[in-house]
């Protein structure tokens, strides 16, 4: 059984390394050697004639200009699935920002220094981000997230240091973000990100779970601790919206009193559920 | 402060009067003139208003067939291009080539 | 001087308006005038058509060019080459150090002039002991200076004793030569630029002039659109080029068939009676075959008859039918005055002799020749390949003032105005270019000087002779500004002064002697090749212990090279060597050059000739004073050319021959290179100037429409090019440029996939030994999409 | 940063467009109304050119960092048209070569050596992508044909002369959505 102890988060490790990779590599590719096949990061992201976009990125586009464009709709629809099934799994597996954070937090722990969430706003502050952003952007006639959006912004300093050998100012922002994890965990993608809340509210009925066995729990905490988005997973809220499914939890747990779980009864995931304004 | 230089088309028998006339008024400037009735002339004026009113004058003149732009300089403005305060309304149908010369 | 802003502003409303009716006034607003301290005068040393030009310098540094308006050759007129050239004099890519390899494939290293001319004249002399005086050979340049030329081949027939002295006007000029010579019995044309103010009719073949020879283009769209009416401009050429847009007529024919098409014209001038019966009677014969026996007119009109423009319209294809060519023909013949101008297309065809006669047969038959306005007129390539190498015995087979070599009465005339021995110029003509440089392929030369010149990038099929020029065994010295693709295959690198940074003269086009003036000091150790050769042949003189040698330049000792010693050996060739010959330039010394900025056409026998300008047309009595000098009976005209005892002018017949390589089921397309106006043949110059390599990076491929189409090729994609010989890889331009089933590519690029003389066909003349570069078949085929692509320059 | 949240200032010039003179969007870009929009800043157009003619420009430039940009007079557009088939979100949308309308080149004539007659030019010409339709020669001086005219940039890039005598304005990019824009746009 221990061999199953940390299994989650080396797999989702290796996702996320990939996934950086992607990002990371692509520019040079593109560069240095004109391969084209795969363009772009995680706003929309081309490989072959696959693409892929961000649904929240594809939804100011099309709340903002007021016009839509299947092909765009096309894009999202394979992300909107996966958050409608996977829930936030962009957030936990892929997102640049989190991989980061996490090269971040194991520097940290390296460097033996310890940390509190120091600030904690209520969790409803995460919805109003995304409302506020969408409402914001169509004021000023402009998708916010788009050019401001922490985990597009990597993609983009990336190519542009690639490309242009200059980085962007807007960069700061990337900085920013990974700053106020020293205060609190992954303070920006609890609170702030509104593609994560986008992806949650898609994910509201999600088919994965982190269910708890109550006849195992010790209520030992330590998978409280372990959250990094600060939920407890010992009070069940390994099941709840904002959880992203990164498992960190379930590696924590010594007595795999939480363990990955479909939703057994047939969930009513609507189908026709298009991500709306609230 | 616009100057202007035009190309006068004047029937020649009237060039040598109008030449007379044209030396009288202390904007205008004949630089050239051929016997095919052509009259090469720069006017300067305070502003493009002053312009048009000095051209409208000219243009009543005996013997002026007709009067035409073919270079206008407003240092002003070109100023405030150069410095990127403002754009330039850009007018296509100068450039046709059938109305090129 | 200086001009208040508002003057400024006030003068420009002025020209502007003046200018859209036509009318000069008296103004002048020429900023960059006042920017410089001085202006020097001189020749523009891009193309043939020698427009004179002002290099202006602000404290001892160039910084403008401009033209002048009083010039005649260019009206003040100059293209973006002749414009922005003054940036390479101090250029940071020039050659300033003698660089020396011992092997190829060692890096270079540099040397001092004593020891870069010692081992010049060591390998020199090593090979002529072991290999005999026919193991060295000299390959210069239509762009040296005349001077330059005369001395290097003086020191190599009559000190080195080989005629192996060869230049790159052999790759353009020769067959004009070959033309001339047969059909006038004297190289050169007999008018000049001035005909083309008097001209009616403009038949323009085988030249996109508009690209090649802009400025003088200008002339004739002047003319042209002055008098739309009255004026007629008749364009030949398989491929629209800026130079048919202003053409009345546009004849789209195959590539190669121009000989069907000419003589198609001359069977309607003789079907319909066109031709002047007076002055076929007067003045010319008819000729046929190697051995030029004279043949009757009937015989001619045989001849022609097998060539009806209905069997002409069925060989040239593209958009000839017989009523064109008839009317086209009819225009030939009735309008008042005839001019033909033709260059590369006509010169550089494997019967590129019989093409030049067909041309000139047209004007023998009608007799649109010698009046105001008529003329046959062969453009020149290169600034200097008529003054120096034409005139100045640049090529293997004459001698300077149009000397045959063979001819042993001249050959010794030679040799006594020399002042060297008897027999000490070899009786053989040396090897002509491509024999010249299968020669070093096959390892016959041991030392080469190439001068001026890039034949690894120049030369027809050119892989195969920079594989004898990368052999060992041969050792090669460049003498250039900058590095070149020669360069990269050289043991012996000796950097030269440039243009206006030494004294000469260029003859351009139209016969006319222009002499440049040291402007400015030549950047480091560069030094001009007058020196060079001085120097190196006094070396010579004592490793071969041969007293002769040192009297080649005997008459040059201690004379300052940057104007004294240019001086004396242009007064050597000139009193000396042109005295009494058709090219005579007696009367062009420096001081009447230095006082006629537009310089002197020859024939100017005397002092008072010269500086009225010199001839304007040749062999009319009154214009030439040596149709008068050697006139034989009270006609007009005089034909007096050396080539022709009879003094008559010979019609030629001469069959069709398509050309070397035709497209077949493997090759189907036709390639054809040629030039873009802001480049200079291999760029090694003009790829320097920012400006000029902003605009064009690349070569690229030109493809017609309905090929691009049928073969999936969109604008910018990358093309395999691929002949018998080799491959390039190019970026399509697609446009109604080349006919169908035909492409062309630029020549000017460097880079080595894109260098189009790797795949063109090595075949030449074998009257004029002319390679044609025009011609040969390829396939292309799609490679992938646009591919960015950098610019090449061979750098050190 | 300010005038970040200056809300629909944009056409009251506080949030300017960085389209200008020779500074244009890429191929089939939508009018600059709404092309901050419609672009999600996916910077897919800006990888995928081979040509590195599209930048992508930063907060300096407000709402509109992230958005690509073309300066022609650094690096013209080569029209290869690989941006406008990534586009994810019909900001380019996908036309073809000739359809391209960056902009209008404008030969300023007083500028121009081969107009001022000092010298004979045709640069542009030679290098323009649809030569002898967009830029004809006339009496040698080079003309634009505004019907056929991409706005490519080719000529300014290649101008020879400082400042350039022919630049491109970018005159399409303020037009009103024109019919076929909505067209495409209502699918």
């Amino acid at each position: 059984m221990s061999g199953k102890k940390r299994r989650y988060s080396r797999w989702r490790l290796a996702v996320q390394t990939a996934a950086f990779l992607v990002i990371l590599i692509n520019p040079f590719l593109n560069y240095y050697w004109q391969f084209s096949f795969v363009q772009g990061w995680y706003q929309s992201l081309g490989i072959g004639k696959l693409w892929f976009v961000s649904p929240l990125e594809g939804l100011e586009s099309i709340l903002v200009s007021k016009t839509v464009y299947l092909p765009l709709l096309i894009g999202m629809l394979i992300p909107v699935l996966l958050a409608l099934f996977l829930g936030r799994v962009f957030c936990g597996w892929i997102c640049p920002i989190h991989f980061l954070s996490e090269l971040e937090d194991r520097l940290l722990r390296l460097l033996r220094i310890k940390r509190r969430d120091l600030w904690r706003l209520p969790r409803m502050v995460f919805w109003f981000a995304l409302i506020g952003e969408l409402l914001l952007s169509m004021i000023i006639g402009a998708p916010l997230f788009v050019f401001l959006s922490p985990p597009g912004l990597v993609g983009r300093e990336i190519m542009m240091a690639v490309f242009f050998h200059t980085l962007a100012l807007e960069g700061v922002i990337v900085v920013l973000v990974l700053t106020l994890n020293l205060f609190t965990r992954r303070f920006f993608c609890r609170y702030l990100c509104p593609l994560g809340a986008l992806l949650a509210f898609l994910g509201s009925k999600r088919r994965l779970l982190v269910v708890k066995r109550e006849e195992e729990c010790l209520k030992c905490g330590l998978c409280d601790r372990a959250c990094p988005l600060g939920l407890s997973p010992s009070q069940g809220e390994g099941a709840s919206l904002y959880c992203w499914n990164c498992g960190e939890c379930v590696d924590a747990c010594r007595l795999n009193a939480l363990a990955f779980r479909w939703r057994a009864i047939g969930p009513r995931v609507q189908s026709d559920s298009q991500p709306r304004d609230e | 402060m616009p100057i202007g230089g035009f190309v006068v088309h004047v029937q020649p028998e009237e060039k040598e009067e109008l030449l007379r006339e044209l030396s009288r008024h202390p904007q205008v400037e004949v630089f050239g003139h051929d016997e095919k009735g052509h009259l090469i002339v720069v006017l300067e004026t305070e502003t493009s208003e002053e312009m048009e009113a000095l051209v409208e004058e000219l243009s009543r003149l005996r013997g002026v067939i007709n009067f035409n732009l073919a270079y206008l300089h407003a240092e002003d403005e070109v100023k405030k291009i150069e410095a990127g305060e403002i754009k330039p309304e850009i007018r296509f149908h100068r450039l046709r080539p059938e109305e090129s010369s | 001087m200086a001009l208040s802003r508002r003057e400024f502003l006030k003068r420009t409303a002025a020209l502007t308006a003046a200018s859209l009716v036509g009318m000069n006034l008296p103004l002048k607003v020429d900023r960059a005038q006042a920017d410089a301290d001085r202006w020097v005068r001189g020749t523009c040393r891009f193309c043939g058509v020698g427009c004179r030009v002002e290099l202006g310098i602000k404290d001892g540094r160039p910084v403008a060019i401009r033209g002048v308006p009083q010039s005649r050759t260019n009206m003040g007129y100059l293209c973006m080459k002749g414009m922005l050239f003054y940036q390479l004099m101090r250029h940071p890519d020039r050659l300033t150090k003698p660089l020396y390899r011992e092997s190829k494939k060692e890096k270079f290293r540099e040397i001092s002039w004593e020891e870069a001319l010692s081992i010049a004249a060591k390998k020199f002399a090593e090979s002529i002991k072991n290999h005999g005086p026919d193991s060295v050979a000299y390959y210069g340049s239509g762009q040296a200076l005349t001077e330059e030329t005369y001395l290097f081949q003086k020191i190599m027939r009559a000190g080195l004793r080989t005629n192996n002295v060869e230049g790159n006007p052999r790759l353009c000029m020769a067959s004009a030569v070959g033309g001339y010579i047969t059909s006038f019995g004297a190289d050169e044309p007999i008018g000049s630029y001035a005909d083309i103010e008097q001209a009616f009719c403009f038949f323009i073949i085988g030249s996109n002039m508009a690209e090649a020879h802009p400025v003088l283009f200008r002339r004739v769209m002047r003319r042209k659109l002055d008098n739309p009416r009255e004026v007629t401009v008749i364009n030949a050429d398989p491929r629209r080029s800026p130079t048919s847009r202003i053409a009345d007529i546009h004849l789209q024919f195959k590539p190669g068939t121009d000989l069907a098409l000419l003589n198609a014209m001359a069977y309607v001038i003789v079907e319909e009676k066109l031709y002047n019966e007076d002055f076929l009677n007067n003045y010319c014969t008819f000729r046929v075959g190697k051995e030029k026996k004279e043949v009757s007119f009937e015989d001619y009109k045989k001849f022609i008859s097998a060539y009806t423009p209905e069997k002409a319209a069925d060989i040239c294809g593209g958009n000839i039918t017989p009523d064109l060519i008839r009317k086209v023909a009819r225009i030939f013949a009735t309008s008042p005055a005839t001019m033909s101008l033709w260059t590369m297309g006509i010169n550089q065809r494997i019967r590129g002799v019989w093409a030049n006669n067909l041309i000139h047969n047209l004007h023998l038959l009608t007799g649109q020749l010698c009046r105001p306005g008529a003329d046959s007129f062969s453009l020149t390539g290169q600034p200097n390949a008529c003054g120096g190498v034409r005139e100045g015995g640049g090529l293997c087979h004459i001698l300077p003032g149009h000397r045959p070599v063979k001819v042993d009465k001249l050959r010794h005339e030679v040799e006594d105005l020399w002042g060297v021995p008897r027999g000490r110029i070899p009786a053989k003509p040396g090897y002509h270019t491509i024999a010249m440089f299968s020669a070093v392929n096959e390892g016959k030369i041991k030392a080469i000087w190439i001068n001026c010149t890039s034949p690894a990038q120049s030369l027809p099929n050119c892989d195969k002779y920079r594989k004898g020029m990368a052999r060992e065994d041969v050792f090669i010295i460049v003498t250039d500004i900058f590095p070149t693709k020669t360069t990269e295959l050289a043991n012996l690198i000796l950097p030269t002064a440039f243009h206006f940074e030494k004294t000469g003269v260029f003859g351009c086009t139209e016969r006319r002697s222009q002499l440049t003036l040291k402007a400015i000091d030549p950047p480091g150790e560069a030094k001009p090749e007058v020196w060079i050769a001085r120097e190196w042949a006094l070396k010579l003189a004592e490793e071969l212990n041969d007293p002769v040698i040192k009297k080649c330049v005997e008459p040059f000792l201690g004379l300052e090279p940057g104007y004294e010693l240019p001086k004396a050996i242009w007064t050597e060739y000139t009193q000396k060597l042109t005295a009494g010959r058709d090219n005579d330039l007696r009367g062009a010394t420096y001081e009447v050059l230095q006082q006629l900025p537009d310089g002197v056409q020859w024939p100017a026998p005397t002092k008072e000739w010269a500086l009225k300008g010199g001839t304007y047309k040749k062999f009319v009595r009154g214009l030439d004073p040596l149709a008068d000098e050697h006139a034989i009976d009270e006609k007009p005209y005089q034909f007096y050319g050396p080539a022709h005892k009879d003094h008559k002018l010979w019609v030629w017949l001469r069959p069709y021959k398509g050309p070397a390589e035709e497209p077949d089921a493997e090759y189907p397309f036709y390639l054809s290179t040629g030039r873009v106006i802001d480049h200079w043949h291999t760029s090694s110059m003009t790829g320097r100037i920012k400006e000029l390599m902003r605009a064009n990076p690349y070569a690229y491929i030109e493809i017609n429409p309905k090929d691009a189409q049928r073969l999936g090729i969109k604008p910018g994609d990358m093309v395999l090019v691929e002949t018998r010989r080799g491959k390039n890889i190019l970026p399509a331009k697609v446009y109604e440029g080349p006919m169908e089933g035909m492409v062309f590519v630029y020549w000017y690029d460097m880079a080595e996939d894109r260098m189009i003389n790797r795949v063109t066909k090595d075949a030449f003349d074998p009257g004029s030994k002319e390679p044609e570069f025009k011609i040969c078949a390829c396939r292309i085929k799609r490679l992938s999409g646009p591919k960015p692509l950098k610019p090449y320059l061979v750098r050190l | 940063m300010g005038s970040l949240l200056l809300p629909r200032l944009a056409h009251a010039g506080l949030l300017k467009s960085p389209v200008g003179i020779n500074h244009l969007r890429p191929p089939g870009a939508v009018p600059e109304e709404i092309f901050p929009a419609k672009c999600i800043r996916c910077g897919r157009c800006a990888e995928i050119c081979s040509y590195r003619s599209i930048r992508v420009l930063d907060i300096r430039y407000g709402v509109y960092a992230g958005t690509p940009l073309i300066n022609v007079e650094e690096v013209p557009c080569y029209l290869c048209m690989k941006c406008v088939d990534v586009c994810p979100t019909g900001t380019l949308r996908r036309v073809s070569q000739e359809e391209v309308r960056m902009g209008l080149a404008v030969i300023n004539r007083r500028q121009c050596v081969t107009w001022r007659g000092l010298a004979l030019c045709r640069t542009c010409y030679n290098v323009c992508p649809f030569k002898e339709k967009a830029i004809h020669l006339d009496q040698l001086r080079p003309v634009i044909d505004e019907r056929f005219c991409t706005g490519c940039g080719l000529c300014v890039h290649g101008c020879p002369l400082t400042p350039k005598a022919i630049n491109i304005e970018p005159v399409y990019a303020f037009e009103r959505k024109s019919r076929d824009v909505r067209e495409e746009e209502a699918l």
